[in-house]
């Protein structure tokens, strides 16, 4: 069930250059799904909107979520600043998450680009199979592999070409001659488009998760709507709410 | 004490309802709030045939409020009638259905089907929302498109009708008072402040739509203004709304002539906002012993 | 790094000045800030009689900003000659003097007064402020009675003119237009938006003048967007104001279409504002590589 | 010279239901006069206008200033919040302050309302005469009297009687058959104009502290202007500034 609640920080510590890594105690923990993300409210009454972070992590025993940002605004400085012991403002848990059982047993390619990489944690921890995951960053500031290492084989991507492949993911995925039978992503939309071209072009599924500004998070506001093919159930027009009806998407699902 | 309020014969259970727009049809909020304690759940509009609303990005943060130019996104009076209203049927608080259209006849058509359903207590008109490009806002920004579109919905009107204002005029009593002349049973307003935002470092605008309507805490004062203004101006109740996020707002606009109120993007922030409203209102009847709630209405000094 | 703007032929070092009525004519603000780094000192309003202003409470605070009706207060136009101009001659900022007045004659009698002084580079008329209840608002609320006062004054003065619009009107497009026919060298805006504040527990209004000029980051979004209607409506140069607290402020109204900007309500809660909005803007131009401010002037897409 | 400022909170304390005591660590309190006061701004980003507060004590020494306030909305309790070590923000030293030298060697009514008490305090201590502190209180809950008794004798009215003469602070003057030279006095409206028509009737010298809402603290916004018996130097019309000619004037130049 969704709630906003008042939550404590465990736990923050910055793991690369303006990215945050911290652990909120909330009961949330218990329903979080790979993929999903919560709503976090600034204190800063100027800036009254939530951000929406995917969760990296659930722990339902010890009532833990963990979640990995970048500081992209005044939001997130604000989050940044938080200690452990702060009270923290979120909704949750929000979106569809990842299809988990169509990964099950499979060869499966974990794709993520930037801050689109936390939410590949928790998915791997649930995937039992060959995973494959193929992880892109600026530089030699890599962050979470060492944590995604437990769950699967890692090759990484650099756009400076300091750590593993020089170029994209999917320069990785061809420099190491890697194959699959499902994908599940998340990153910045040119990596996106480039997943699915790629899973349309090897006839294989791919569930992509999707970023928008949002407003309400619960599906009300229409503000962060997806262009799909076909009119979906909810709109009757061709755009699903990425809060509600997402953030994870079939590729081929929509218009990227 | 006595929280109910009559709207144009409308009985409400509390003066709180629901901006148009920021609740949907309530389905979404069932999950955080009782809807059976709101006085009325006002719909998003609704408008004869589906429309895709605009591109994205459709929202964007501001100092204390925020800019939306969703475009009025929605699946169309056929589905409405067969998914939400029957929705809204369960509960025990009326419904108020807010209509959009870019022709008279695209509104008139609306109006004439929700004329079928009992269960709709009210029809809003939406002739104010900035971020569509067709009709709509130039029914609300002219006193004679007003009287015109008015008339027009009221001759097809089973139910009382509201004519949702634009604040984005020079005199708001003048539009009240086209809006009264034209026979309308009910006035609402504000709608959103037409606002924008540039990203300085893309320098692009960021919404897609460049301009959106403001909302939201910040534009409290000028929705208050503009209540007071109408309800001088007019014999007809009026709904007051712009950034109402306590029971103390609301009580502010009822001082200042109110005779209900609307919660709007304060949803987004707190989805609990409706029933704390509520509860902040009977709170402050209760500190300062007031009977009935109706005893507040324009009753600044 | 080239940071000067032309306004309407007058050389300013910086496009950053204070807006009228917030900075008096700069001695209280020159206890904190180097009046000399200003592009340009904009003037309390002055009319040709002394004005005592309305009556106390005349600012209350709103979310994100503040209301005022301080209702014009000024010493009149001899005082003024003898006691600001000497002491804003001081300095090495240009002189912008705000007027203000009840009737066309007024306006007149205090331009050509001014138009003794070469000191002065130019004039502000405002015909928008909410707080007096005589002539002054009802010419920037409708566009002939604007070109009207405008062509008058231009008639009359000696320096280049400067209309001072008002937010309150349903079309900024169209007032600008009619003040650039009129002959008007340069506009200004916005002027405050018009709202109310109720003291819930008193059930009185916060301001003895019931309504105030709403000012303050809280209605930015408004004035960026009049700003680049404006702007897309005139040719003349547009100097925009509402709610700036910083150099990425002052960068959002320069992209929307303003050549220079002012800093009002800020000053009060930060007196260095001006300052740190000129060190922002430069910062800006260096990390973006900008050579001259005027090119960001209407460059966003 | 006028100055805004990131001060330090020294320490807070609750010393009567809503009255708050807090010494803030200044460069100011060099500056400081009897009768001047800080403006004193929020860190909530929805309340941005300065709280004039009255300095009720200040050590050029320790460079530390104290002021007494009560919580009358959102900003006064943001700062009842404040503990020792947090950053106040502060502008200040503002108003004119009481003219001292009118009251040396004299025979001197202090006579305080509720808050208007505590920058009697500071007055109190400049004062070397035949002080006579009058302090008028709601109910039993005195505050600042010990510490003002260190400076002269102290006579106390609450309105419900329970400590000192029922009623106000001219019950007691009467009760005790008080006199004086001239009179210092600061607290609500109905206060002092009762104060302005004793120093008339008995034809002394009365100064007394106003208050009014404030924006810019500085003199220019025009917002505090109290009415003026004569057209005044700066306004040349009937209006004196509050926080510049003021706070404190001559009770019968102006009309209250």
């Amino acid at each position: 069930m969704k709630q906003k609640q008042n939550a404590v920080v465990l736990s923050q510590k910055e793991i690369a250059t303006d990215i945050y890594d911290m652990w909120i105690g909330t009961s949330l923990a218990a329903d979080a799904k790979p993929g999903q993300f919560l709503c976090v409210y600034p204190k800063d009454k100027s800036t009254l909107l939530p951000r929406p972070i995917s969760i990296c992590e659930a722990d339902a025993e010890k009532g833990a979520v963990r979640i990995v940002y970048r500081i992209a605004g005044a939001g997130t400085r604000e989050f940044s600043g938080y200690q452990a012991g702060d009270s923290i403002s979120i909704l949750g848990t929000l979106g569809n998450g990842f299809p988990v059982e169509e990964g099950r047993g499979k060869r499966v390619f974990l794709i993520g680009g930037g801050i689109g990489i936390p939410p590949l944690l928790e998915l791997a921890k649930h995937l039992k199979g060959e995973t494959q995951v193929i992880l892109g960053y600026r530089n030699s500031a890599l962050f979470l592999q060492e944590d995604l290492e437990k769950h699967g084989v890692i090759y990484v991507a650099t756009e400076d070409g300091s750590v593993g492949s020089k170029g994209n993911v999917m320069d990785a995925i061809r420099d190491n001659g890697l194959e699959a039978d499902v994908i599940f992503a998340c990153g910045p939309m040119p990596m996106l488009r480039a997943v699915k071209a790629y899973a349309a072009e090897h006839r294989i599924k791919a569930y992509i998760s999707l970023e928008e500004r949002m407003a309400c998070g619960v599906g009300a506001c229409l503000g962060c709507v997806a262009r799909t093919k076909e009119t979906d159930h909810h709109s009757h027009v061709h755009n699903a709410r990425i809060c509600t009806d997402g953030p994870v998407f079939e590729a081929d699902v929509v218009e990227i | 004490m006595n929280t109910q309020v009559t709207l144009a014969g409308v009985k409400l259970k509390n003066p709180v309802m629901t901006a148009s727009g920021t609740f949907g049809s309530g389905m979404e909020y069932s999950e955080f709030v009782d809807l059976n304690r709101l006085g009325a759940v006002v719909t998003k509009g609704v408008s004869n045939v589906p429309w895709p609303g605009n591109p994205t990005p459709r929202v964007a943060e501001v100092y204390g409020g925020m800019l939306n130019a969703i475009g009025l996104q929605n699946p169309g009076i056929d589905v409405f009638m067969e998914r939400d209203i029957p929705f809204l049927k369960q509960y025990d608080s009326k419904i108020i259905v807010n209509i959009c259209g870019k022709t008279v006849e695209d509104y008139v058509e609306v109006v004439e089907r929700l004329g079928e359903e009992p269960a709709v207590s009210m029809l809003e008109i939406n002739v104010s929302c900035p971020n569509v490009k067709e009709g709509a806002i130039a029914f609300g920004q002219n006193a004679e498109a007003l009287y015109g579109i008015t008339s027009e919905v009221k001759k097809h009107a089973k139910q009382p009708v509201m004519m949702k204002l634009s604040p984005n005029v020079t005199d708001i009593g003048e539009m009240a008072r086209a809006a009264e002349a034209a026979g309308c049973d009910a006035i609402s307003l504000m709608n959103t402040i037409t606002g924008m935002k540039i990203d300085i470092h893309k320098r692009r605008f960021v919404l897609a739509n460049k301009t959106g309507g403001m909302s939201g805490p910040a534009i409290k004062p000028i929705a208050v203004r503009m209540v007071y203004q109408a309800a001088r101006a007019v014999k007809i109740p009026i709904v007051g709304m712009g950034g109402i996020a306590t029971g103390e707002d609301a009580i502010e606009f009822l001082l200042a002539g109110a005779a209900a109120v609307s919660i709007g993007a304060m949803n987004f922030v707190n989805p609990y906002t409706t029933i704390e409203v509520i509860e902040g209102i009977e709170d402050y009847m209760r500190k300062y012993h007031v009977e009935n709630v109706t005893d507040l209405i324009g009753a600044v000094e």
